[in-house]
């Protein structure tokens, strides 16, 4: 029957727009990804490469050109037959400058030239190589060519199997397109609502006001029936300020690292979560599934400490420790619990939680002046299949996070950027076991878990990607 | 009365102005937007473009004159977020906010003064304490622990009530009843403190020898007279309430306009915020000028 | 002259310790609540030295104890919170910078808005227009967005959340104030004192404020409560109380996403703050009754003649 | 007369209690009242008169208000103890009362014809339109002028005398079986009150009504009792028929009374006014006005009122100015220009070489030094969170020249024993005092700051006529002793004839003739004034009898 069909959804937040250029938004990916506009590749979540979506297949023809052919017969929703104009069309939409477009950032300042080469066939030239262009164009969606380009879009028309019918202050409702090129999904109709409250979401999926809710906090994931953990590609850090003394010493940075009890920290985000030693989870190409986390040992910690005051270090200024409220479920008892048991080891930790935009002036270059030696509590979230998305941000000496100053370092990330295939994911490897063993420049924490609770009406189960995506396409209705 | 009143529109817009042109400069004296809507890897040419396109790039009191220059065309700017007109965004929220605050006030008064009126009728009795109790109770329990303990119980426990969202009237019942709490608590304490006065008055012995009902003299004359304060009072609840009810919004998911206002200076989208506190402030200085005739009517010795 | 009035001797003059208590003593309510207040600023005191670091120890392996077990410990009976650290340590602790802040809020709020309130009420001088419209002004403001600018221009301290609660918390005192006096200004006896050459000042201070008083007092019982949780709400900002500083209100925040599945970590502080709020409410109930000569005769023992 | 009695009051004894000894203000009080009888109670001021009747209409607060014993009998059924319905449907509908101060005792916030109108409808008698009309006759009767407009007033746009009528009114609107009328004519005019009380008698002869009547003035008592209690010190200390208790008094309080009664009754009997008037003007009014601006609603447009209309008169130094005139004529509204309380509309008040309208701050405060007033509600213009020893000793406060602080205790004693009132009263709050008492201490504040100029509103209206020449002879001697000026408004004939050395007769606004005392009483020129002086009531025994 008809209504069976329909399913609600229940989001944490309201998605502020729906501009399908802003798809790398938890909240606008969550509803628009794949399910009214979609992207050239899809990245495969179990091995990070990128697979056929619109583009069926992409050649390399020279290090910075790129050529991608197209899916045949695909129609947008407003009726326009997808084909390289409309791909060309998009993808300048994007890099025009003329509206703000989020997506477009996973491509760095690379300068992108479109030509369509024949009906099906697009060209794209970047200014320098770019080995992971098929990686990339997964941020690329596609929207119709009559989308106004200079301004930002609430009611995007892509080639996805569900087309928008409905976007208000409630709601947002999805309705399935018929003319979708692809396997018609067995959902008819998707209802959004959004509750900021984990409990009132798991509630409402309880009682079946709703279908499916993802990030619900641990806590209130305690139902095994319809409550599925994910590794969510997020890994939660803190970075060291290796610019400032007493930071600025390696014996301290590793002292900061064996001073906290992990497994007992672990215990706030649950059983599931990875204890991390990089910065990128496993699955991502660059990820070394060799490298050993820090372990607990406050012995070490204090006696490295004691030798570096023996050297002549500071160890005894106040190091701030930044936190930013609501960064991640417990990230401020998580901030509580580190700084004592830093104050523990004997160094003099400070804890201070920011919003947002004031943990963004410590975060991202330029820095505060007099910013002090500090701790910054971060979370990163890779899953876009490479560690070229992560490393440079963070270890590179131009990196808008990095306080490392290191020009060997540099050469070396420049050297893996560059690099293909085997060679690329091995100097990946080794830049994360540099920045673990000799550089020590964060204190990598864990590798989170979302929980997301799925109604007992719905087959379907999150994974990796589901934080930037939910797929109704891939949803089932048991019966 | 009318020259009043007019005096009273022109200091009342004199004031939104100068609230708008303290918003605007103040606002953004809380940091840099682009920083928060961009993702955090783009460039720094990405920022620079995204300051020109949302004018952030000139100096601020030339924003400022802009500002000024489309709010005479009644252009009330653009929603950094929202990818439209900034006061459609408020004005679509507000009635939302308005509905709720009108019932929960209108009822919360209604039943304060009811049960403060008696408690105050027989100070100390058992009624007297019981309804203090449980007012205060009310009052001072956090919102959101009791809009949360209560969709856990009535919705999700005894499957009686919708947990959230909007719709039916079964829909009213959890965020009326959570905003009604901390108003009626106060207004409780207030009537049943004024009431006493009042009671004591002389007055009230000319009308018990006249003979008057008892609930005529509690009601009709004791009231009467310490109903300024309780005014006030509920009129400044009112107000905190159009202001937003950020908890009762964001917890049972009902579209208002406190928490678009408190979404939209954490994220610094600074149209919105200024043109949600136009209306709202709106809002309350017509709500303030009520008050104020009020309570000409009220005590008539009271004249403007 | 024959004047045979019954000889009486003057009541007992409210002020002295010792009468007070023996009123207090007449309404157990109250004296109940005034002992709960006196616990209360006792551990706000002695807390820190009392329990020591327990507060602040950390028991990550005890995270949500539940409460009313004594096998770790006595101090574990209301059961830990989110980072396994007593809640009773806490509540303890907590009193203390709790108490600082909303009695700082509060009373600064009071105190100038019932001043601002008495004036504009009782002037019909350009300031006192001027006051209201700020008033309005004020109260057209949204209080996170002061909180944020505050922040921003400021930067986080206990002062500065003090002067944000106590800032947006003002126009109530103001407006209740001014609505007051706008009847009280009419009455005889303030005429009379005019008459008699009493300056506003005087005339404000000691023949309105007294009837205006009891009213703000009862507003500010209440407005406790307020102060402490919106303390807790500004503390997302970053404005409100730092950790390794916290309050009651933050413990109650802490505990928000744990209702459904430990509720004693929002639960104990709630009922500490809704007890502190209900003791300060009777108080000032009492108080009101003492303070009005025409009531306080409820809180008098009356001795009857033989009959 | 007593095989009807209605009302029996036997042994009626009432304490006040508080944290020490009861005061026993009614002590064993037993009277009782016929229908068509009037029984008039004298009485000493504070002598438990009003606490008396109210415990009749249970308006006594129990607690503190303690009725020790005593039992009241209305028309066969026992009141102490009756439920709250049935007192409902005997309060206001069968026995109504008049209270002593009128302006604290009607509803600020109601106009005077909502409050008249209440009575009707709350008894089930009338409502709507009828009500109405039924309201403004009754205000034609007590003479408000233009009742049809006035109806819809609030008490506070009333002058006393107004405000006593209307109480008057709305106890009468029912025809009660008892009308219990406390010092029912103590602010009016001795032509308004012989009208009021031909209304009475009016009603008596009509429906049979009885009367209790509290009053101080015993030319009123005589013309209208049948029988007279009176009490002193919360007893009955004489009871009998109105003639023999005036012309054989038995008690000495009694008798202290009746020897005052012709007072000024001989054209020049002793008098206490000044024997030297220093002749230089202390205060000089010239066309002052004032209009009320009338607005019953607060949308619709105004009126305006004329109260005071271009009046002139100078008081000299040593001088007491006596105003007497019609209620409502607006001898209030000219003290209160006088005081600054009151904006004057036009016109100007030099005192002692500048204009009073124009003073400002240091020149303001201090004439209000020198300037003192004694307002005509007594209990209005006191604090009630105040004693009585911070309401006396403010101006000393305010005034911090005219005594040191560690005599204000002694000075307060002092004061309040002038004036009749006992030191442990300064301990006290106003609402624990009588009608009369309160008048006392509102003379005693006035006195406190020791001024050059006393503006006395109707101050010794309410007190009987021993303490009323116990006051006066110490006003009048401060102002041989300390050169004083009074403007003394009254509706006393007697009393100004006694103490006043110049009179303004007022009516309507305005000055209608204006002379020396003497001069005045014994060739007054205008109509009205003349029918003041004819208006003086006569013994009913003696009206009966013709
Ligand atoms: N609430 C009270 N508490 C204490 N004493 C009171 C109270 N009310 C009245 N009294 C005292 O009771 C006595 C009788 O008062 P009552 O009002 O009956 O006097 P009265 O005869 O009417 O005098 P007056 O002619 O002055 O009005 C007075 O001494 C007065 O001080
Ligand atoms: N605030 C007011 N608004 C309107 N009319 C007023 C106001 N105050 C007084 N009046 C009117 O002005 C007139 C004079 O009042 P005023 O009080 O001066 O009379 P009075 O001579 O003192 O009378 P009484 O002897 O009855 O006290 C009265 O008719 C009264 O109704
Ligand atoms: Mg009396
Ligand atoms: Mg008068
Ligand atoms: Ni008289």
């Amino acid at each position: 029957q008809e209504a069976a069909q329909e399913i609600r959804i229940v989001l944490p937040e309201q998605p502020a727009n729906l501009e399908p250029c802003g798809t790398i938004i938890t909240n606008v990916g969550q509803i628009l990804s794949q399910n009214v506009v979609e992207s050239l590749t899809v990245i495969d979540p179990n091995s990070g490469q990128p697979q056929p979506k619109l583009a069926t297949e992409w050649t390399s023809v020279d290090p910075t050109t790129w050529r991608i052919k197209l899916r045949e017969g695909v129609k947008f929703q407003d009726g326009t037959e997808l084909n390289a104009d409309a791909v060309v069309f998009s993808i300048n939409r994007m890099i025009s400058g003329k509206l703000t477009c989020s997506n477009i950032a996973k491509f760095g300042d690379a300068k992108l030239t479109l030509t369509p080469v024949d009906k099906l066939t697009v060209e794209i030239k970047s200014d320098r190589p770019e080995p992971i262009m098929p990686t990339l164009l997964s941020v690329v969606m596609i929207v119709s060519p009559k989308t106004p380009v200079d301004q930002a879009v609430n009611d995007p028309v892509g080639t996805g199997p569900f087309t928008l019918s409905t976007f208000s202050p409630r709601t947002v409702v999805l309705d399935a397109f018929d003319g979708y090129w692809g396997n018609k999904p067995q959902i008819t109709k998707a209802t959004y609502v959004w509750r900021p409250e984990s409990s009132i979401r798991a509630a409402m999926v309880e009682t079946g006001e709703a279908d499916l809710t993802p990030s619900i906090a641990i806590q209130d994931a305690s139902n095994p029936e319809t409550d599925f953990a994910y590794l969510n590609s997020e890994t939660t850090a803190i970075r060291i300020d290796a610019a400032e003394p007493p930071l600025d010493d390696l014996r301290v940075r590793k002292a900061l690292n064996l001073a906290i009890d992990w497994e007992g920290l672990a215990q706030l985000f649950g059983d599931d979560v990875k204890r991390a030693s990089q910065m990128v989870v496993s699955g991502i190409n660059g990820h070394d599934d060799a490298l050993e986390p820090w372990p607990y040992d406050p012995e070490e910690a204090k006696k490295l400490i004691e030798e570096a005051r023996a050297a002549g270090v500071a160890v005894d200024t106040e190091i701030k420790l930044i936190g930013r409220n609501g960064i991640y479920p417990n990230g401020a008892e998580a901030m509580e619990a580190m700084m004592t048991m830093w104050q523990d080891a004997g160094l003099n930790v400070k804890l201070t939680m920011l919003d947002v935009a004031d943990w963004l002036r410590y975060l991202q270059k330029p820095f505060p002046a007099e910013r002090g030696p500090n701790l910054l509590q971060m979370m990163h979230d890779n899953n876009k299949g490479d560690a070229a998305f992560t490393v440079p941000i963070f270890y590179r000496s131009s990196g808008s996070y990095s306080t490392l100053a290191d020009p060997a370092f540099d050469k070396q990330i420049d050297e893996a950027l560059a690099a293909t295939g085997e060679a690329r994911t091995n100097s990946f490897k080794a830049i994360f076991g540099k920045a673990r063993n000799e550089v020590v420049a964060d204190i990598p924490m864990f590798h989170m878990i979302g929980y997301t609770r799925v109604g007992t009406r719905l087959e379907w189960k999150p994974d990796i990607t589901t934080n930037s995506e939910i797929p109704l396409a891939n949803i089932a209705i048991k019966d | 009365m009318i020259s009043y009143l007019g005096r009273r529109a022109s200091h009342s817009i004199l004031s939104v102005i100068g609230l708008l042109t303290l918003v605007f400069f103040l606002t953004r004296l809380t940091g840099d937007p682009s920083a928060l809507y961009l993702p955090l890897d783009s460039t720094a040419e990405a920022r620079a473009a995204f300051a020109r396109l949302n004018g952030l790039d000139q100096p601020i009191h030339w924003q400022f004159l802009g500002y000024l220059r489309d709010l005479l065309q009644l252009d009330f700017g653009e929603s950094l977020r929202q990818n439209r007109s900034a006061m459609q965004v408020a004005l679509e929220a507000f009635p939302e906010t308005l509905k709720l605050a009108v019932v929960a006030i209108t009822l919360s008064t209604a039943l304060a003064i009811l049960v403060g009126s008696l408690a105050a009728a027989r100070p100390g009795s058992i009624f007297d304490r019981i309804a203090s109790l449980v007012s205060l109770v009310g009052a001072s329990a956090p919102d959101f622990w009791v809009a949360i303990v209560g969709i856990l119980i009535f919705a999700v426990g005894l499957g009686l009530l919708p947990t959230s969202g909007t719709g039916s009237w079964a829909h009213w019942i959890m965020p009326t009843f959570v905003l009604m709490l901390r108003p009626f608590g106060l207004l409780v304490q207030v009537v049943r403190g004024t009431m006493l006065s009042a009671l004591a008055s002389p007055y009230i012995k000319t009308a018990r020898a006249k003979g008057l009902p008892r609930q005529k003299i509690i009601f009709g004359h004791a009231l009467r007279n310490s109903l300024l304060p309780v005014v006030t009072v509920a009129g400044d609840l009112a107000t905190s309430l159009v202001n937003g009810a950020v908890v009762v919004e964001s917890i049972f998911g009902w579209p208002g306009i406190g928490k678009l206002m408190i979404d939209s200076i954490i994220q610094r989208d600074f149209a919105v915020v200024q043109s949600t506190i136009l209306v709202t402030a709106t809002a309350i200085f017509i709500l303030n000028i009520a008050i104020d005739l009020l309570y000409a009517v009220l005590d008539p010795r009271i004249r403007y | 002259m024959t004047i045979i009035t019954p000889d009486i001797k003057p009541a007992a003059v409210p002020g002295s310790g010792r009468v007070l208590f023996a009123y207090l003593k007449r309404d157990r309510l109250a004296l109940a609540a005034a002992i709960f207040l006196a616990i209360v600023v006792i551990a706000a005191v002695l807390g820190p030295w009392l329990v020591g670091d327990a507060a602040s120890r950390l028991g990550l392996r005890q995270r949500n104890l539940a409460p009313f077990s004594l096998a770790s410990g006595w101090i574990y009976v209301l059961g830990a919170d989110t980072l396994g650290r007593p809640i009773l340590a806490r509540l303890i602790v907590g009193a203390q910078n709790t108490f600082g802040i909303a009695a700082a809020a509060v009373f600064a709020s009071m105190l100038v808005g019932g001043t601002l309130g008495l004036i504009a009420g009782y002037s019909e001088r350009w300031y006192s227009h001027l006051i209201l419209r700020l008033a309005d002004v004020v109260m057209s403001f949204p209080s996170l967005l002061l909180a944020l600018i505050v922040l921003y221009t400021l930067g986080p301290s206990i002062t500065n959340l003090v002067i944000v609660l106590a800032v947006t918390r003002m126009p109530i005192y103001l407006r209740t104030a001014r609505a007051e006096v706008l009847e009280l200004r009419e009455r005889m006896f303030v005429s009379a004192a005019r008459a008699m050459g009493a300056k506003p000042a005087r005339i404000i201070i000691r023949h309105i404020a007294p009837l205006v008083l009891p009213t703000l007092v009862t507003i500010s019982a209440i407005d406790f409560a307020t102060v402490i949780l919106s303390e807790s709400a500004l503390s997302f900002l970053g404005l409100g109380i730092q950790p390794p500083d916290f309050t009651w209100g933050a413990m109650v925040a802490n505990g928000r996403g744990y209702l459904a599945t430990a509720w004693w970590i929002a639960f104990w502080p709630g009922l500490a703050i809704m007890l502190t709020t209900l003791s300060l409410n009777i108080l000032s109930n009492w108080a009101r009754t003492l303070a009005d000569p025409q009531q306080r005769w409820r809180l008098q023992t009356l001795r009857k003649a033989a009959r | 007369m007593s095989n009807a009695t209605i009302l029996k009051v036997e042994g009626l004894t009432v304490d006040f209690l508080s944290d020490d000894q009861p005061v026993r203000a009614v002590d064993d009080v037993s009277f009782h009242v016929s229908r068509g009888e009037t029984l008039v109670i004298l009485g000493e001021s504070g002598s438990g008169k009003s606490v008396s009747t109210s415990t009749v209409m249970d308006l006594v607060d129990c607690p503190p208000g303690d009725i020790v014993a005593g039992s009241c009998l209305f028309d066969g059924v026992e009141l102490s103890g009756l439920g709250a319905e049935a007192r409902r449907s005997i309060n206001g509908r069968r026995i109504a009362m008049i209270f002593q101060d009128p302006l604290a005792y009607l509803n600020p916030v109601y106009t005077v014809g909502r409050q008249i109108e209440e009575v009707y409808e709350s008894h089930g008698a009338e409502s709507g339109k009828g009500a109405r009309a039924k309201t403004i006759e009754l205000l034609r009767r007590v003479g408000i002028p233009e009742p049809q407009n006035r109806v819809d007033f609030y008490p506070h746009q009333f002058s006393g005398g107004q405000r006593q009528r209307v109480m008057i009114a709305m106890a009468i609107a029912l025809k009660p079986d008892i009308l219990i009328a406390d010092e029912p004519t103590t602010a009016l005019d001795v032509s308004v009150q012989a009208q009021i009380l031909d209304l009475l008698r009016d009603l008596q002869r009509e429906t049979g009504m009885a009367l209790i009547m509290i009053t101080h003035d015993l030319e009123v008592a005589a013309s209208m009792a049948d029988r007279i209690i009176v009490m002193n010190g919360g007893k009955v200390v004489e009871t009998g028929i109105a003639r023999e208790v005036f012309s054989n008094p038995q008690h000495p309080y009694t008798r202290r009374l009746i020897a005052a009664l012709p007072h000024g009754n001989a054209a020049e009997a002793p008098n206490r006014r000044s024997t030297a008037i220093a002749g230089e003007t202390l205060l000089k009014v010239e066309h002052l006005t004032k209009h009320y601006e009338l607005a019953s609603g607060a949308f619709s447009s105004k009126r305006t009122f004329k109260a005071v209309d271009d009046i002139s008169f100078e008081v000299r130094r040593g001088e007491t100015l006596g105003i007497v005139g019609e209620s409502g004529s607006g001898k209030s509204s000219v003290a209160r220009m006088l005081l600054g309380l009151n904006a004057p509309s036009a016109g100007k008040a030099v005192f002692a070489g500048e204009n009073i309208f124009d003073m400002n701050g240091k020149r303001l405060m201090a004439f209000r030094r020198k300037v003192q007033m004694v307002f005509q509600d007594p209990y209005g213009s006191m604090n009630p969170r105040m004693r009585v020893y911070s309401i006396i000793s403010e101006p000393w406060v305010i005034h911090r020249d005219i005594l040191p602080k560690d005599r204000w205790k002694a000075r307060v004693a002092e004061l309040l024993e002038l004036v009749g009132l006992l030191p442990e009263h300064a301990e006290r709050y106003p609402h624990q005092f009588s009608g009369g008492q309160r008048q006392r201490i509102a003379i005693a504040r006035a006195l406190a700051s020791e001024p050059e100029l006393i503006v006395c509103d109707e101050a010794v209206s309410a007190l009987d006529v021993s303490i009323q020449a116990q006051v006066i002879d110490l006003l009048a001697d401060l102002r041989t002793r300390l050169g004083l000026s009074y403007i003394f408004i009254t509706h006393d004939l007697p009393i100004v004839r006694h103490f006043a050395d110049r009179i303004m007769v007022m009516k309507d606004g305005r000055i209608v003739e204006e002379g020396q005392t003497a001069a005045l009483f014994g060739a007054p020129r205008h109509d009205y004034t003349q029918s003041l002086l004819q208006a003086v009531p006569q013994p009913k025994w003696l009206t009966q009898a013709q």
